[in-house]
């Protein structure tokens, strides 16, 4: 597998039923790699957010690629509820498994580990708790006085799906603070990213890039999508397009709208 | 000077903070921001005046560890105050973020419970800001809980309800009692006003203050310096509450 | 207390019995720091690194600082082994932990994640294991055909004391890709560094100082300590001083030697 | 063309590395780190080439998530092949890092573990090295297992011992036999001679290959490109293998 690809052939090696993790909307949405998944066709996906959805989640499950999907929450933020997120729920036509922020990016640290399960805090007594058959409660080994506490299975998404300013040559990934992604990354088998722009310079070879850059080994394919975000933001290059974005909740209120929404704005730019 | 009913709650809100050390604000929540923001600047020139993190975007964001560190950081025991919201909201405190129904298969459903399953336990002061005050809301047991408002004996739990801030009132929340109390009524508004719509019991002190309404200078600073550091978050809310202020 | 101290200020701020979490010799090992340490003559540490240690633990093992002393090992690197430790484990006026690596790393990011333990692979079998009356051993509660598996308990230190090349004037301290630092930071009550200068720009508004930033909320006190990690290097700044090193391990082979290598080097600077 | 004992060891850690996906070197390791970047540039060009991953200083070293990256990532499966020592080696590749006598209290101090008890549990291919054979360092048993060769069944262990190389063999490890079968033996050393200076039985082939000496490209690449490139993590180690010899 070549590193360097086009969009739509990274979207063609992205497998039907794949477990694939997302970033939250704050934090570089691949959205133009979730238009040509959508493109290509992809099916039965397993959805999850590291930890919240917002219009990458609503497209797909719009589209009809996801057969369950696993976050905190999906959200449009300032713009209101996800139409095609909370019809799909309430039509039951998506398996949805609730979670809370933490367990998400707990369950991805214990992959990042390599350990088969984590504990977290809180949870004991909440009906998230309850309805995850695949979690269990236990008493703290080390002081039985010290209650119940949570153990999460680890995650291990197949392809870590994310959006980023900067790879270089190399196949180095530069994202910044938004350290959620390399959590993704180290937890998924291979992180597939999109990007504003590919440079000569070895991001490792600086001290002031190294910092935030996502070594390539854990980098399966790059593709280039100038404003790869759209209609989000990517910090620090463009702002969110909050028009746009109030847009498609507008349209996407009713499944024909957002096929017509997906027909304008899905297309290959 | 006059004030509109969001610059009301933004100030009330306020009020509650004023003995936080450091606060921190989740996502899609641009009341509590405004507030923290507006404690902040008053408390600027005190060694333990208010710090404040912001998640939902850069500014105001100390955070450098990913999407975990707000989570971690209030595991560490580092942040004392957090706000939560709730589609509904019972009289233990109970909240629910996921829908209305009979989960899954929700009649309508809402985001998820984002952080609150962890937040409510472990951050000491989880103060509740639901504007909208009807039945539909406060409901006598919620139909999912995302969080509880209370523990049994022996649930790890530092943390819990503090106080309810609503369109009509301010309540505390007695975790010894597990109910919530009224503590003051906001101007315009009556006890009996918030009984009809409140689908639970709460305690009622035999006199109830009205809530006081912001001090010009609170205003003042809201409107001038607070308002354009809340906008580089949430813009549309900006645009909203302030245009016909300032 | 006031954030921005002197050396001295900072080392007596550092209370007898503390629990130090120090950082490996690769990276910021606030050297200047504990010589102030011994020049104040602080007593029964529990010193602890993350997760091995060098001449800074041996300094501190020699001068009689050290109660208890955890680490995955203390070695000189390519100028031998570390002299004062050896003797004191050997003669036992210290108390060892021996630990590994990553049981280091992993009951940090316990403490870092307000949890009581944290699971580990591996161990099952070692004579580590055998001699941490403080780590458990249970079944994988998710698989019991998945064998046993150690539970760490969270190591919370009272003082993470670490060098850095640079803070700015809010008190936030860059720490570029050396992210242990980090952990050690959020896992410790208060973590006090040393720094080479400090900036007036706030390194938190720059995308690219950002990303590899310790933000303030974690700082207790911050000292300016030119070549604070000498003999020791700070990479990107300065080069470990390799012969000062091979003179201290020959001189330090005996107490008499030790002690005046450090009436000579221990001294303010 | 001539060589001397290090290049000679170099080359020969270097000849197991070649079917290795991802190597990792850690603290203290010059002659393993050599012995990869060696590999590395001579497969620089196959798709599949030797990855190198170094820790204990900036060159060669990706890691950008801490000291604990190169624990992550072996534990995520990621990488196949790490090298470990030790202060005392037996029959069953348990080693002793920590020193020799009767645990705690040490006749002799050594550094330490380091991530051993780890890192033998979950790369496939560790490579032992150890360039002293006597009876002082592989023993019957070690005086302290910092890591255990072998593990009973039901415990999770991908990882486990590959090969050992001294400065007079190279033996294999059989992970079904729990034993060390020696490969070959270095030029100038006899089976007699291993036999005599190791302290515990290993099988032993009827015919006992020498180990093939570097070819002269491969001494050429290691002088030339190799040496300046691990001078860049240890300066001493080049100045003193290297200094007679380029």
């Amino acid at each position: 597998m070549a590193l360097f690809t086009t969009l739509d052939d990274l979207a063609q090696q992205v497998a039907d039923e794949a477990l694939i993790v997302l970033p939250p909307d704050y934090s570089n949405v691949p959205v133009a790699a979730v238009m040509a998944l959508i493109r290509r066709g992809v099916k039965d996906l397993h959805l999850l957010f590291a930890p919240i959805g917002g219009i990458a989640g609503d497209l797909l499950i719009g589209a009809g690629c996801v057969k369950t999907l696993e976050a905190a929450a999906i959200t449009m933020g300032e713009a209101g509820l996800a139409p095609r997120f909370s019809e799909a729920v309430q039509t039951n036509t998506i398996a949805m498994l609730d979670s809370t922020c933490p367990a998400i990016h707990t369950a991805l640290q214990a992959s990042e580990k390599g350990v088969p399960f984590m504990p977290l805090r809180g949870l004991i007594g909440s009906d998230v708790l309850k309805n995850r058959a695949d979690w269990q409660v236990i008493v703290d080994p080390f002081d039985k006085n010290d209650g119940p506490i949570v153990l999460l299975p680890a995650i291990q998404p197949d392809i870590a799906l994310i959006h980023a300013p900067l790879a270089d040559r190399d196949g180095n990934v530069w994202i910044g603070k938004r350290r959620e992604l390399m959590t993704m990354a180290h937890a998924a088998k291979t992180t597939f990213v999109t990007v504003e722009e590919i440079q000569d310079d070895n991001l490792l070879e600086n001290d002031l890039t190294a910092a935030g850059t996502l070594p390539d080994m854990y980098v399966g394919a790059i593709a280039e999508a100038e404003k790869g975000c759209w209609p989000l933001g990517l910090a620090g290059r463009y702002p969110a397009d909050t028009a746009a974005i109030m847009d498609y909740v507008e349209q996407a209120s009713s499944q024909v709208g957002f096929e017509e929404w997906l027909k304008i704005y899905g297309a290959p730019r | 000077m006059n004030y509109n009913q969001d610059e009301f709650l933004i100030c009330t809100i306020a009020s509650l903070l004023e003995t936080s050390r450091h606060v921190a604000v989740g996502m899609a929540s641009p009341f509590p921001g405004s507030a923290a923001l507006l404690v902040r600047e008053e408390t600027k020139n005190q060694i333990d005046g208010l710090r404040l993190s912001m998640i939902g975007g850069d500014a105001n964001n100390p955070f450098t560890d990913g999407g975990r560190e707000l989570f971690d950081c209030s595991g560490q025991g580092r942040i004392d105050t957090f706000f939560l919201g709730g589609v509904q909201i019972d009289g233990q405190a109970n909240i629910n973020l996921v829908g209305t129904g009979d989960y899954p298969k929700t009649d309508r459903r809402f985001p998820g419970s984002f952080g609150s399953a962890y937040m409510y336990f472990v951050v000491p002061k989880v103060i509740l800001f639901r504007p909208e005050h009807t039945r539909r809301v406060f409901v006598p047991e919620v139909d999912f809980i995302s969080a509880p408002g209370t523990s049994e004996d022996g649930v790890y739990r530092p943390g819990g309800p503090h106080a309810l801030v609503t369109e009509l009132c301010l309540m505390m929340f007695n975790r010894e009692r597990k109910r919530f109390q009224l503590t003051s009524v906001h101007p315009g508004h009556t006890v009996e006003e918030i009984q009809d719509n409140t689908g639970f019991d709460f305690d009622i002190p035999e006199t109830v203050p009205e809530t006081l309404g912001p001090t010009d200078q609170r205003l003042r600073l809201l409107r001038t310096q607070i308002s354009p550091e809340i906008a580089k978050t949430y813009p549309e809310f900006v645009a909203r509450v302030f245009e016909t202020t300032v």
